[in-house]
């Protein structure tokens, strides 16, 4: 029997997910797509002079992926793109291997995450958002 | 009284020939339509045949070869007695029913099916029966077509006529569907087919773990199977065809123990059905799918019948009295020979999934290796519970009771 | 004193672990080319896997499920340290050694071997390396040649380049003949291929229990092994290929677990390795595998190949120094790595073989699936006697002295 | 550990068969061929009349065949066409079923071969001199 992995803070962005919206202004978006289990997800994010000032997704996914990428949203908005892609390098570290505590206070509220790294079935899940948002950052640089 | 009969045999009964059950106290397995747990019956005879019998089959000139030989030829007997075949010519040993679905393909298929014929599937074949398909249609350019079920997911005769033409050459469909857990009238449309001048493959993947099986009597032209499904291990399946058709069929796969001449540019094939079976075969394996035949039959097929569909009904009437719970396929218990797919109001299957697994409950979810069938009733993924004889109320209650609590514990409601 | 530290080991300590041993305590079992015998460790190994996580891997959103994944994964991780391979990515499950060439038949080949084109094998392949291409020959147009060995057995440098052309786009050897014995400079023969724009399949059926095999070392495109002959179970074996060619390659059967998206009419295929796994896997043949690198690791090659060396010498001169025995291939025995198969004169194999049995030792007889090499030689059939490490010179003895008496109970001399 | 199937019998006919030689006045001949060990039989037959007056066998083959083939001829040499049928239908029988004692007597040395009916990997070198007869009777009537 594993733990249960849904604590408040995935329950709560997943009933209600700030930046599930769409974006009209998105100055970059992409697609990313969890072949396993069909989930979709579109990724919209506004990058002003290095800087991500605004970002959204939509698609359907299961809570932890929706719950992950608002929490992403939260921590990358207002940070530099190469913030951003520091700390997707941290969350995909935490998840399929490990990392220090000054590094998980690094990643606040995304660090509820981290046991779904004993749920591989569920890495896919987590970390769509991310690897999502990676790709657009390397993208648009 | 039935339901008293069924109890009298039940509770721990059957689980305690699964060590599985030992292992983990609380477990509460629901995912049989993906693959059963295995009796000890099972495990000890495939460890009684390694350190026995063990020695490369069909050519040994010494006692060891010629035991390892008889375990597997009489394997094959069983087959053929399980799924009633004519002749032990008619069942090859394959790993799984994907094989074998394949084998048809590529053998039968490829030396068959022409530019411009046709090949009829169902929607909601699971991907091993849908796959192959596409890919003979691709290689040879011939069309491929569905047949669409309704709501309740059946299929039926009037459909079938009107969907076989001239150019239909072959019509894949399971026996029972991994999804809605329906029985399809494969008789009856084996004989639509044929008066067609169309062969009949036959998935019975989902099938022969929990209803008997014929094969004379389903008329049908090939059928396939896995062990896994069924009580045995995991790399043995089967499949059967009719004598005439691979008697005729160009090998699949070449190598070792498939021949009779073979010279530096050419060979000359084995006897049906040692012609399928290239390379060193899976004693090991048939072995294990002898001792499940056997256990299957000292439960006997009444028992595991009534027992699956109780406790299918008594899963069934609870979820569809929960107005969020969505059942895929027919809204009768007794449609349903214990697979029962379903979606939650507000939760991603996944998410169902898990929180079952932190109550110790194993169900599946996903699209369960059938996109187009999703796709076509409009549900994005869905979540599985399937049962077998060995599940027992208690099973079906936990179940339940976690079903009652997971938009709960999801934040919902 | 190699032979006193051999011996200090050897005797029944090996046997113990093997039941088969205990069951015929008399057993002498010389057939290891056929087959090896399994130790208690892979058995049980099989068994707790059975009793303690068995699911269907892969898909699964519950614990049992998780388990078996990585059970399964664990072993395709143990399998790429084994052979040295670079990356999980390059290894593929099959059934057996047989199937892994085929699927390379299958896949690579009918994708890039064009009419015209030529296919090099040697004249000493197993049917089940030979077959395969004789296949692909006839489905392309390609032309199959054959390198031919010299009276030990041996191919050189020299006749590997000269064979080669411009066409030459695929080679296919066996790294160990189960003929000769023999050891090919596979390495050599790789970087020859290379230069030539040619790719070389190494069939390692006969050496992985036998020998370390690095494919990187090597250089090798493909490699191709079988479980059964390295003290695992039956029905499972492995492909290796580079990852660039694998990548390239279409699917080779389709249906479940190999899909990402599945439309009605089309497919796109899973990341490698399970583009090339569909339907459920094997993963209680891929523990058994495991569990028998772990073992196989555990006696270490040193030892493995020291015995195996000893016990070769021991029979092979008291053989040469018959007059009536006459030893295929190399007249060394230190080229026969443990497989000496031979002709008695005015006895056919078939009935040596039978009288060996008599006397409980288990020797094969007949082509070895080698006949185009039997006709090559000149040799209507032969008999063959194959060691493991964990015969002792007490198997040896016995097999000479029943030898020594075949002629004799057969009413010549 | 099987028990000897090499009683004197079979040994006698393998190493003095006295029907291995050609025969040049054969009304009819036939080859049998054995896959599994590439061993090949070539079955020479004079019938005059519906009676097999003569017969002879060429070939490659292991003991059990040359002396099966031998004994057979040593058998049938002398009857006629339709006892001969009986008579291979009789060993047939005793290798792959059962037959009864006085069945048994008919077959005189034949009978030697009984004990191969317990060797599956045998049945075919001794049946090859029996099954390329039954061939030939077949198609000489
Ligand atoms: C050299 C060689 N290649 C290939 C094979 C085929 O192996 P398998 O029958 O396990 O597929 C064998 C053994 O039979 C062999 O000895
Ligand atoms: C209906 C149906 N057909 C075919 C299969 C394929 O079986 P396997 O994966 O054992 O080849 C399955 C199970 O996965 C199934 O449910």
């Amino acid at each position: 029997m594993a733990e249960n992995i849904y604590n408040e803070v995935l329950i709560d962005h997943n009933l209600h997910p700030a930046h599930m919206h769409e974006l009209s202004c998105a100055t970059c978006s992409n697609d990313g797509l969890n072949p396993t289990c069909g989930d979709q997800l579109t990724l919209n994010l506004v990058i002003d002079n290095g800087i991500i000032t605004d970002g959204s997704f939509t698609g359907v996914g299961c809570a932890i992926s929706h719950a992950s990428t608002d929490i992403m949203l939260d921590l990358v908005i207002g940070r530099s793109v190469e913030e951003g892609k520091h700390l997707v390098g941290l969350f995909l570290k935490m998840i399929t291997d490990s990392i220090t505590d000054d590094e998980l206070d690094e990643l606040e509220e995304a660090g509820a995450l981290q046991s779904i790294a004993k749920m591989p079935a569920r890495v896919k899940c987590a970390t769509l958002g991310w690897k999502t948002l990676e790709k657009l950052l390397n993208e648009n640089v | 009284m039935l339901s008293g009969g069924v109890m009298r045999m039940s509770n721990r009964d059957f689980k305690q020939d699964f060590a599985v059950f030992d292992a983990y106290k609380e477990l509460v397995y629901l995912d049989n339509s993906a693959t059963t747990q295995k009796p000890r019956q099972v495990i000890e005879a495939i460890q009684k045949y390694y350190f026995e019998q063990n020695a490369n089959p069909l050519r040994g000139l010494y006692d060891l070869s010629v035991m390892a030989t008889e375990a597997y030829e009489n394997a094959r007997k069983s087959v053929k007695d399980f799924i009633g075949a004519e002749s032990t010519r008619e069942i090859v040993f394959t790993r799984n029913a994907t094989e074998s679905l394949n084998l048809i393909s590529y053998s039968y298929g490829r030396a068959n099916i022409k530019s411009g014929d046709e090949i009829l599937v169902t929607i909601s074949e699971h991907h091993s029966n849908l796959l192959p398909w596409q890919d003979l249609a691709r290689q040879t350019g011939a069309v491929l077509r569905f047949l669409e079920c309704d709501g309740s997911g059946a299929y039926t005769e009037e459909q079938l006529k009107q969907a076989l033409t001239s150019k239909t050459k072959l019509f894949a469909i399971a026996q029972v569907s991994n999804i809605f857990g329906r029985i399809n009238p494969i008789k009856e449309f084996a004989e639509i087919c044929h008066a067609n001048g169309t062969l009949i493959v036959c998935d019975a993947a989902q099938s022969v773990a929990h209803t008997p099986v014929n094969v004379r009597d389903l008329g049908v032209d090939f059928l396939a199977f896995s062990g896994h499904k069924m009580y045995a291990p995991m790399g043995i399946g089967v499949l059967y065809g009719r004598e005439e058709l691979l008697e005729k069929m160009p090998p699949f796969l070449y190598g070792g123990e498939m021949i009779e001449l073979v010279t530096r540019e050419n060979a000359t094939y084995a006897e049906l059905p040692h012609k399928f079976e290239a390379g060193t075969v899976n004693v090991g394996g048939a072995v294990g799918l002898h001792a499940a035949i056997e256990y299957i039959r000292k439960i006997g097929f009444e028992t595991i019948m009534s027992r699956e569909d109780e406790l299918t009904e008594r899963a069934f009437e609870k979820m569809k009295s929960l107005p969020y719970v969505h059942i895929l396929g027919s809204d009768k218990a007794k449609d349903h020979h214990g697979i029962i797919s379903f979606t939650i109001d507000g939760v991603h299957p996944h998410d169902a999934a898990a929180v079952f697994d932190a109550d110790g409950i194993d169900i599946r979810a996903g699209h369960h290796c059938a996109q187009p069938l999703h796709k076509y009733l409009g549900v994005q993924s869905s979540a599985r519970m399937s049962l077998a004889f060995y599940n027992d109320e208690t099973d079906v209650d936990r179940f339940l009771q976690t079903l009652e609590t997971v938009r709960g514990r999801m934040g919902i409601g």
